[in-house]
């Protein structure tokens, strides 16, 4: 049976209030950073602030309360932890591949060469709006 | 010809067994058989015969067997005879069945029967365009008046209280008392008079006659038409004798009367004549019946059967012209006597008949008319014309009966038939004609002997106890009748020779009122009103659409759920804002922004709005998660996943849609946004009010008590809402994983027929230019850029392969106890099959996997309802779950229910179908490279 | 004592996380470019993961734990996909 | 039988941190990564060879490490970015490991750390395209990559 | 434990259901031997149906209530057979027969997992008509509306594609209608077992009951869509006619569900009690539209199928003016027309095909319009012999002429024993010394009026197609597709021969269902299989 | 709390009405997605609200205290069921697409 958090020794409360505070507000941060960083290259290693230790924040502070509270070592966040390492680069790496594909194909000028001057430039993802990135 | 023979000796038989009948109707007898049908409603299969119903069958059957005779050489070998005598035997049968029919109900069966064959008889020669309008014409008018008479007969069914014909006739104080009789009346009488051809109805008739010559001469002149002066004789115990009666049924006979001979003058075409002929005796028939006095019913009576036996006569004489010359247009037709010197002569019989010749049964029947005439029945103008109208009427009827046969066999020889050498028929052709013919003279010399027993037990059971005295002799005395069938002789014949110039050439119909034709008007009202209206209302009424069809839904949705609300007075509880959680109402709000971001995006950036969707969804999963139940959130989670693959998948068939061009937007089109924009307010405002309400009203003494208690001790679990799902309401999870799997067939056998529109058939833009950049370099090749692309990520997504495989088992085995269960676990798993695609590309994870994904479909279902069935053998009904502890050697105690069982099949269920599902969009990518290939083989041998 | 600080760190934890999600979705719904957006989903699966472990803190319950799992573990399946999509223009070849 | 042992001890593992330890469970976990390993197997992944497997938790925690301080640095960045206090740019670093294993490590690894991230990959000429938030020593993000990851991961995939 | 004919009682669900499980182990090429599995699973139907008609009619005690899982009612979910539920099943068993009869010829294999589709639509359909339970309802709503847009869809082409995707649209929000419905009311009653709540109904407080009426009403909306009252019914013609025949022949049951279900509910809910004549007026407004607008529709259509769409429409709006009176006399003879127009419009949507087989459409177009604008044949020379039909023309055109008839609610088919038996009860004898009221006379008006319009449309389609076209190629027809029309029209004249007995059931329907605590009681006081010894299982709930 | 899910609700409703409402199929299904998020909460909401309470039997913890069960099986088959017709109606709406060459919900090609 569980303990009530009021029952939880006061290091351990604070201990996870730290972690959540520092997670939480890692992700917060990155957020913020993924909104306010002016180029897309730029933007994308904000919100790796909270897939790296605003998760690792947040994981210890579940660990050491629920280990605490019910009094055995609880640590499967850890495979959160895991599998949101090894799987959001995915999503981040695929995306900057595409997001350098584009800007070669239009001829922006700013990213590292491998251009494709066969092809005009041209409008090529229908999605989004040609005049900023 | 076998057909004729059979059909013959039918009608004679019947004629005799009518016959062999009479001992029994004789002196108000009446037969009757009566054979359950519906007894329920008063419906009953009852035959019954008096003496009226007598005379009427043996005019049936035997007109019906002197038609056959002549049919049978009147037809072509060419014609499909079999066809033929069938439909007039069925006629027939039909006609006897309204006469001796003893329920009232039964009786419109009958008569609509009779519409049905006649129609189909009037069709018989249905590649000639006139005598299909005709029929149908005639269907279209008798049918409608069948209906009015089913009406008519119900309303006598609710005075009377049965429609029964014995109780109805004894019941006549009582019908003509009710409040009802004024509309039974008008609908019994609609029914009479559209059938009989009164005016305004009567113009059906003359169409008809495109029909062949047999089926004129039975149906038109005998029978059918009969059949609606039948039924007003029929009830005339029951219903007539009041004013509405008499004006009503008086006003249409008098008209039709006088109209129909006028018309009849100025016909073209022999059967023309004689139609027109018709409709004016039987409107003397209806004008006799209106009268209500019982020596005018007899003599009503009587003129049935002697016009019945001439105008049958010369239908067939004219058939016969009509055979022999090939035409029956007066105008072409003279001096047919030196050809045709027997049939002239039985039809110069007839048309004397017909115009009231005395010693010929017409004179008879019309003398009595006369009488009645002259009489006073009802104080009225109606009353007061009618010896005039008569005399006139009959004047007209001599002009056109000489006309007839003067024209067409006096004068000249014919110069234009189109057959020019006529002769007489064959002997048995002839013979029908000149039985009737015997008939009208026998009956015009002697009518006291030869028809009088007859016609009196006839008339003894109609009238009954108010059976009147009349005299059947030719002669008596010299009176008003007489002198009025005079005036109408002479004048008849001045009027003749007055028209007979003009008649001669003149165009088919009388002047100024030619014009006019009765059949133009049905038709142009029948296209304007069935057709043309129809089509503008139904497109006025109706849509083809889909938005407007989704906007009725929408709002009658939104009606259906306030509406009730609306009108009982529903007050909703004080809206509380305490105890919101503000990290919850935050993010709310933020699902509120994401669900406004969809809609507005939803038009041009379609990708931005799925992943705005995918937002909202994101948010409901959390809403499931904040408000207790995980396991709805973690389903949702997954469809969540697997739906936005899907539309991915679906996104890249659907064409290009940029926001550049901005249309310039109509005035209806921004209304219609408009009324959009306020249906969509009003709803969210409606369903947010609603919600609120049933969400704080407190929760009801709910079945859900029941499952918290007995999850655990009845059903193993201690995941309430899976022990529901797989055990308390596994059968709604069956139903479920049907749904599932039926629509993944769908999706699969639609996308084998998939063909995407023309400019999605290119490969996408992305990949021809990366394709084109690897050509262009002589140290890569193609292909070389999608796999450096996905070089890092498939490695990361095939080592994930077996772990998702480890998680989809422990999200299955916890289901009964903890979140989870076979469908989040299915899902689960075939994201771990979509990874595997997303990798490796359709070719690379079909090489690997051999996914069948139909076989998994079958064996969940299979064992979902077996695990169902098994309960049987214990005796248990279906579903019937059982669980128990196991001991298991070094595991320990283990729950095993058998609703675990139940969840495997879901599991195989959901794995199968979202796996077809995927597998098949996915392949269309492959498809269209082959579609692509044998379409640039196509145009370069083309 | 324990319960006040716990309580007063999980509400701002998980204001703290909304304010992130809100913010990722305010890139979702922006842009500029695609890859923006999905990125936003990405962050905002992200953060309402933590948001549901925040939550299980919060309440106590490790009952929530799979379904933070799961958004862990698949979250990022759907954005791979969209990312496919915008690279290639088709999810499965 | 076995065709992935370490994969197999991490899916048991795994297991047993979703249920908890009992023998039971040890025993359905047995089966289970078993089970999940014969799918494995079927996919015929390129086969990883591991070496010195023994070198894996040290690379762990070089990474533990230089990621808390990278978030350190790249928070900083963040939160004072009104000025351009940082200089972003592209890099590009050939390669040596061809060990697809290897080389997505390696990617988790630069990706997962804030501040880079993996671009793009060329097997043609075999280099990266990365980007990097605060760019002011090309040479010391070279050496980083170069010496204190490739190293450890081509001892690790030998 | 009544012995194993208890288990009768599911077997329309689970029969299709495993016959569609194991279709799916069979490859796409052995079509033959799915063929005979499908079909054989329609003829046990029928037998069982028919079984369960017998048991039902017959005068021993049948329980007629299955309690799934062995949970009590309200608990669980049961399946209630009665009267009514099991003359549903025996007509759809019977139209199952003849459509796959007739699919076999040729549709069966234009399109891939028809057979399974088909059973799976078969277990929508029992299931919506045997269970008892509100949601379970949904649930087989959802299982036959899935099939249906498979078989709709079945054999592709743009037509039928763009009036799928508008049926399958506008079922997906009547879906969502149905769940907010049933989540209404299982909100304010607490339950959602048709029986218990037609129990607690009485015992609502006022408020609560407002609510639960607001579900009801959006529940209705639902079933109103499926049943086609205008104006949510413009899906219906073009689906229906955009359907392959056998799929459109199955079909004309799927409007009838809908029609049953509120039969059902309305009978059962709100009979009597405190909501009673709930939603009545709607009922009948509706049906008059309805009715209306089928009659127009029914004049203004071209083609074959729409107008056999809409004289679903008209047999829709009948029923539901019917309904909307609510009186036990009208509703046995509605019930009997349901019967009979159901089986005319399946032989009918099945004889199109074969009948538009030898006709190109553009054709039928010209010709109409021709006749719209006056002159139609009226220069075509005049041809004094006959024209001997084929003899497949001949069928085809007795089988035409006998749909015609039906239509119309012309003698002597059963179109004509159904309007009678309702018109009787408005009107006559039925309604003896009480004089029509201006209701009835509405009511009788537009049956006798959609009558004539069909009169007037079947006889121009009919000429047209049979008369007026003879250049036209003779359709190649195969028996076994004129077999199962045939079937259907025979049916209608037992239907006519047998009225009596068939009248007398659907009296005894109306009977039970005018009193609901009948079925109130056998559903609450069904008693589980008590437990033997040996094995822990389930055991009796308490109420 | 109810207030904020009652107003979740409407907001969804009003979008996912005025999405099925617009002329484009891929709007159409947005919206009926929107509309099946609005529903699976009402039906889920009809059970009473409750946070934080045990989703699961524990022993000790009066069953009472339990959300109600029922509304989320309910739930969950709807999201099953609404997951199957998102996925057909999507294919429908790409052979619909495929056949007529628009995305026009009635198959018409020019935008009204
Ligand atoms: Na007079
Ligand atoms: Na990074």
């Amino acid at each position: 049976m569980m303990q009530s958090a009021a029952d939880m020794p006061v290091w351990a409360a604070i201990a996870v209030a730290f972690f959540l505070l520092i997670g939480s507000g890692l992700a917060l941060i990155g957020a913020i950073g993924f909104m306010r960083l002016p180029t897309f290259y730029e933007r994308i290693h904000a919100p790796t602030l909270g897939t790296s230790w605003g998760i690792g924040g947040i994981m210890l502070a579940s660990m050491i309360f629920f280990t605490v509270s019910s009094g055995r070592l609880v640590f499967h966040e850890l495979l959160i932890g895991i599998f949101v390492t090894v799987t959001t680069p995915i999503t981040f790496m695929l995306l900057a591949r595409a997001a350098l594909h584009r800007d070669r194909a239009e001829g922006n000028g700013n990213v590292p060469d491998k251009p494709n001057r066969s092809q005009p430039a041209r409008e090529v993802l229908g999605e989004s709006d040609p005049r900023r990135g | 010809m076998l057909p004729s023979w059979v059909a013959g000796a039918t009608a004679l038989l019947s004629l005799l067994i009518i016959a062999a009948f009479y001992p029994s109707v004789t002196n108000g007898g009446v037969l009757r058989f009566e054979g359950t049908w519906l007894p329920q409603l008063g419906l009953n299969f009852t035959l019954r015969m008096d003496g009226f119903a007598w005379l009427f069958s043996m005019l049936i059957a035997g007109i019906g067997f002197l038609v056959v005779v002549y049919a049978r050489y009147y037809m072509s070998e060419d014609d499909p005879v079999p066809r033929f005598f069938s439909f007039l035997l069925a006629f027939m049968g039909a006609m006897l069945g309204i006469v001796i029919s003893g329920n009232v109900i039964l009786l419109s069966v009958f008569w609509e029967l009779t519409s049905i064959f006649s129609f189909l008889l009037i069709s018989y020669w249905h590649n000639n365009a006139a005598a299909r309008d005709g029929a149908r014409m005639a269907l279209t008018i008798t049918g409608i008046g069948g209906f009015c008479l089913l009406i008519g007969l119900l309303l006598l069914g609710n005075i009377v209280g049965s429609y029964d014909l014995d109780k109805i006739l004894v019941a006549g104080d009582v019908i003509r008392g009710h409040s009802l009789y004024v509309p039974a009346l008008v609908f019994i009488l609609l029914g009479a008079l559209t059938k009989s051809a009164q005016f305004p109805f009567h113009f059906w008739l003359p169409n008809a006659m495109a029909a062949p010559t047999p089926v004129s001469a039975f149906l038109h002149s005998a029978t059918m038409v009969k059949a609606g002066v039948f039924l007003l004789v029929r009830f005339w115990p029951a219903l007539s004798g009041t004013y509405e009666w008499f004006y009503l049924v008086g006003l249409a006979g008098i008209i039709t009367l006088v109209l129909g001979a006028y018309f009849a003058m100025f016909q073209q075409d022999l059967k023309g004549l004689l139609a027109y002929s018709t409709i004016s005796h039987l409107g003397l028939i209806t004008t006799l019946l209106s009268l209500g006095s019982p020596l005018a019913t007899v003599a009503a009576i009587f003129h049935m059967v002697n016009h019945a036996t001439f105008k049958a006569s010369l239908f067939m004489a004219a058939g016969i012209i009509d055979h022999e010359t090939g035409t029956r247009d007066m105008r072409r037709l003279s001096g047919l006597f030196r050809y045709l010197p027997i049939t002239g002569t039985l039809a110069m019989v007839a048309s004397a008949a017909m115009a009231g010749v005395p010693l010929l049964n017409g004179f008879l029947s019309k003398e009595m008319f006369f009488a009645e005439a002259v009489e006073t029945h009802a104080d009225s103008i109606l009353d007061r014309i009618l010896p005039y109208v008569a005399t006139l009427a009959s004047a007209f009827s001599v002009a056109y009966s000489l006309r007839f046969i003067h024209t067409v066999f006096f004068g000249p020889p014919p110069t234009d038939l189109p057959k020019p050498k006529p002769h007489e028929p064959p002997r048995w052709m002839r013979s029908p004609i000149e039985l009737l013919v015997v008939a009208c003279l026998i009956v015009g010399i002697i009518p006291a002997v030869s028809i009088g027993p007859f016609l009196h037990t006839a008339v003894v059971s109609v009238l009954g106890a108010d059976t009147p005295q009349y005299s059947l002799s030719i002669w008596h005395g010299v009176n008003l009748p007489l002198i009025m069938s005079a005036i109408a002789l002479v004048g008849g014949t001045l009027l003749y020779l007055s028209l007979r110039k003009y008649l001669a050439t003149c165009e088919d119909g009388p002047p100024i009122l030619r014009n006019l034709k009765g059949q133009r008007i049905f038709e142009r009202i029948l296209v304007e009103v069935s057709w043309r209206w129809a089509r503008t209302l139904e497109r006025r009424f109706g849509t083809r659409n889909l938005q407007p069809q989704l906007r009725w839904v929408v709002a009658t949705g939104f009606l259906a759920g306030l509406l009730p609300l609306y009108l009982s007075g529903f007050e909703t509880r004080e809206i509380a804002f305490s105890g919101i959680d503000p990290a919850f109402a935050a993010i709310w709000l933020l699902g509120i922004c994401l669900a406004f971001g969809t809609a507005y995006l939803a038009k041009y950036h379609r990708l931005a709005a799925l992943v705005m969707l995918g937002g909202v969804g994101l948010i409901v999963c959390i809403t499931f998660v904040w408000l207790s139940a995980p396991d709805l959130a973690i389903t949702q989670l997954l469809v969540e996943i697997v739906t936005t693959v899907l539309i991915l998948l679906g996104l890249r068939w659907l064409p290009k849609r940029t926001e550049g061009l901005v249309e310039a937007i109509s005035l209806r089109a921004r209304f219609r946004r408009f009324r959009d924009l306020a249906l969509a307010v009003v709803c969210g405002i409606g369903m947010s009010f609603i919600a609120y309400a049933v969400m704080t009203m407190p929760v009801p003494d709910a079945i859900a008590n029941y499952f918290l208690e007995n999850a655990y001790s009845q059903g193993g679990g201690r995941n309430v809402v899976n022990v529901i799902l797989v055990d308390f309401r596994g059968f709604d999870t069956l139903g479920e994983i049907a749904v599932l799997g039926v629509v993944a067939l769908t999706v699969f056998a639609l996308l084998r027929r998939f063909r995407p529109a023309d400019d999605s058939m290119d490969l996408p833009e992305q990949q021809r230019i990366q394709n084109s950049f690897d050509e262009d370099r002589p140290e890569r090749s193609a292909g070389d850029t999608v796999r450096d692309y996905l070089l890092v990520p498939s490695v990361i997504m095939t080592w994930l392969f077996p772990v998702i495989i480890t998680f989809a088992v422990y999200i299955f085995m916890r289901g009964h106890d903890m979140p989870g269960g076979g469908f989040s676990a299915g899902l689960t798993l075939s994201i771990a099959f979509l990874l595997q695609y997303l990798a490796g590309g359709t070719r690379w994870a079909e090489d690997r996997l051999r996914i069948l994904p139909l076989r998994w479909m079958g064996a969940g279902i299979l064992t979902a309802s077996a695990t169902g069935i098994g309960a049987w053998f214990f005796g248990y009904p279906f579903l019937t779950s059982h669980f128990q502890y196991v001991e298991l050697p070094l595991i320990g105690k283990m729950p095993a229910a058998t609703a675990l069982l139940f969840d495997l099949g879901v599991f195989s269920l959901v794995v199968g179908s979202t796996v077809l599902i995927l597998v098949a969009l996915a392949h269309q990518s492959i498809r269209i490279n082959r579609l692509r290939a044998i379409d640039a083989a196509r145009t370069e041998e083309g | 004592m324990s319960a006040i600080i716990l309580f007063t760190a999980v509400s701002i934890a998980q204001l703290m996380l909304a304010a992130a999600m809100a913010i990722a979705s305010v890139r979702m719904f922006r842009g500029p470019r695609a890859q923006d957006r999905i990125i936003g989903l990405d962050t905002l699966y992200i953060n309402a993961m933590l948001l549901l472990v925040t939550f299980g803190i919060g309440t106590g319950r490790v009952i929530y734990f799979e379904a933070a799992l799961v958004m862990g573990m698949l979250g990022f399946v759907a954005t791979v996909a969209l990312a496919k999509f915008l690279m290639r223009g088709e999810v499965i070849e | 039988m076995l065709p992935y042992p370490l994969l197999t001890l991490s899916l048991i593992l795994m297991w047993l941190l979703l249920n908890g330890f009992t023998p039971g469970h040890l025993v359905l976990g047995i089966l289970v990564a078993v089970f999940a390993s014969w799918a494995m197997a079927s996919l015929r992944p390129e086969k990883p060879k591991l070496a010195k497997w023994y070198l894996l938790p040290k690379l762990f925690g070089i990474v533990l490490y230089d990621i808390v301080k990278s978030n350190i640095a790249v928070a900083r960045i963040i939160l004072k970015s009104g000025r351009r206090s940082h200089n972003p740019g592209f890099l590009t670093v050939p390669l040596d490991i061809e060990n697809h294993t290897a080389i997505a490590v390696l990617a988790v690894v630069l990706t997962s750390t804030p501040g880079s991230a993996w671009l793009e990959y060329d097997s043609n000429d075999r280099t990266v395209l990365l980007h990097v938030l605060d760019l002011d020593n090309e040479a010391e993000w070279r050496d980083t990559i170069k010496n204190r990851y490739e190293k450890l991961l081509m001892e690790i995939f030998a | 434990m009544t012995g194993w004919s208890h288990h009768l009682i599911i077997a329309p669900i689970l029969v299709p259901l495993v016959v569609a499980a194991l279709l799916l182990f069979f490859d796409e090429r052995q079509r033959v031997v799915k063929a005979m599995i499908s079909l054989a699973s329609t003829l046990i139907l029928v037998a069982v149906s028919l079984a369960l008609l017998r048991i039902e009619s017959g005068p021993n005690d049948f329980d007629g209530v299955y309690l799934l899982g062995n949970w009590a009612a309200p608990f669980g979910i049961v399946l209630v057979l009665d009267a009514l539920s099991a003359l549903m099943l025996l007509l759809t068993a019977l139209l199952s027969v003849a459509a796959l009869v007739f699919s076999l010829a040729r549709w069966h294999a234009v399109g891939a997992h028809f057979h399974t589709m088909f059973q799976l639509l078969l277990v929508g359909l029992n299931g919506a008509f045997l269970t008892g339970d509100l949601f379970n309802l949904f649930v087989f709503f959802e299982v036959m509306l899935a099939a249906s847009y498979g078989l709709l869809l079945h054999g592709s082409g743009p037509l039928r594609v763009k009036a799928g995707m508008h049926y399958i649209a506008v079922n997906l929000a009547a879906a969502l209608l149905f769940l907010i419905g049933v989540s209404l009311i299982y909100g304010t009653a607490g339950t959602l077992n048709m029986a218990d709540l037609a129990a607690r109904i009485p015992d609502i407080e006022p408020d609560r009951r407002m609510l639960m009426e607001a579900g009801a009403g959006v529940l209705g909306i639902a079933f109103l869509i499926k049943a086609g009252m205008w104006p949510l019914c413009f899906w219906l013609p073009t689906a229906y006619s955009a359907a392959s025949a056998p799929v459109a022949g199955i079909f004309a049951i799927m409007s009838k569900l809908g029609i049953y279900i509120i039969l059902r509910l309305t009978m059962l809910l709100f009979g009597d009690g405190p909501s009673a004549g709930f939603g009545a007026d709607v009922l009948l407004y509706g049906g008059i539209a309805t009715i209306i607008f089928g009659t127009i529709g029914v004049l203004a259509s071209q083609a074959l199928g729409r107008l056999a769409g809409f004289s679903v429409l008209v047999s829709s709006g009948t029923l539901l003016m019917v309904l909307g009176i609510n009186d036990g006399a009208i509703s046995s003879g509605a019930l009997l027309y349901l019967v009979s127009s159901t089986l005319t419009i399946s032989a009918f949507f099945m004889l199109i095909e074969l009948v538009e087989r030898g006709q190109d459409a553009g054709a039928i177009v010209l010709a109409v319009t021709m006749e719209a604008y006056g002159d139609a044949d009226e220069d075509e020379p005049e041809e004094g012999e006959g024209v001997t039909m084929p003899g497949t023309m001949a069928i085809l055109g007795i089988c035409f002429a006998a749909c015609g008839i039906l239509l119309s609610g012309l003698p002597p088919l059963s179109g004509f024993i159904a309007k009678f038996a309702m018109l009787s009860a408005m009107m006559g004898t039925g309604a003896i010394g009480v004089p029509p009221t201006a209701t009835v006379w509405i009511l009788v008006t537009l049956v006798i009026l959609s009558g004539i319009a069909a009169l007037i449309s079947m006889t121009r389609a009919g000429i047209r197609t049979f008369w007026s076209s003879l250049e036209g190629t003779v359709p190649r027809v195969l028996v076994i597709e004129i077999v199962p029309v045939m079937f259907l029209l025979f049916l209608t004249l037992a239907l006519t021969v047998q009225a009596g007995p068939a009248m007398q059931y659907m009296d005894t329907t109306i009977r039970s269902l005018s009193n609901p605590r009948i079925y109130i009681d056998a559903v609450r006081n069904a008693a589980v299989v008590p437990d033997y010894d040996g094995v822990s299982s389930t055991n009796t709930g308490s109420n | 709390m109810e207030l904020v899910l009652a107003t979740a609700i409407g907001v969804m409703t009003g979008c996912g009405v005025w999405l099925i409402l617009r002329p484009r199929t891929y709007q159409v299904i947005v919206g009926l997605s929107l509309l099946s998020y609005a529903v699976n909460l009402f039906i889920f909401g009809v059970g009473g609200v409750k946070t934080n309470v045990p989703p699961i039997l524990v022993d000790g913890v009066p069953n009472s205290t339990l959300a109600d069960p029922v509304p989320q099986a309910l739930v969950l088959t709807a999201i099953v069921i609404g997951f199957a017709t998102t996925a057909l109606f999507l294919v429908v709406l790409l052979a619909s697409r495929g056949l007529t060459g628009t995305d026009h919900v009635d198959g018409r090609n020019e935008p009204k």
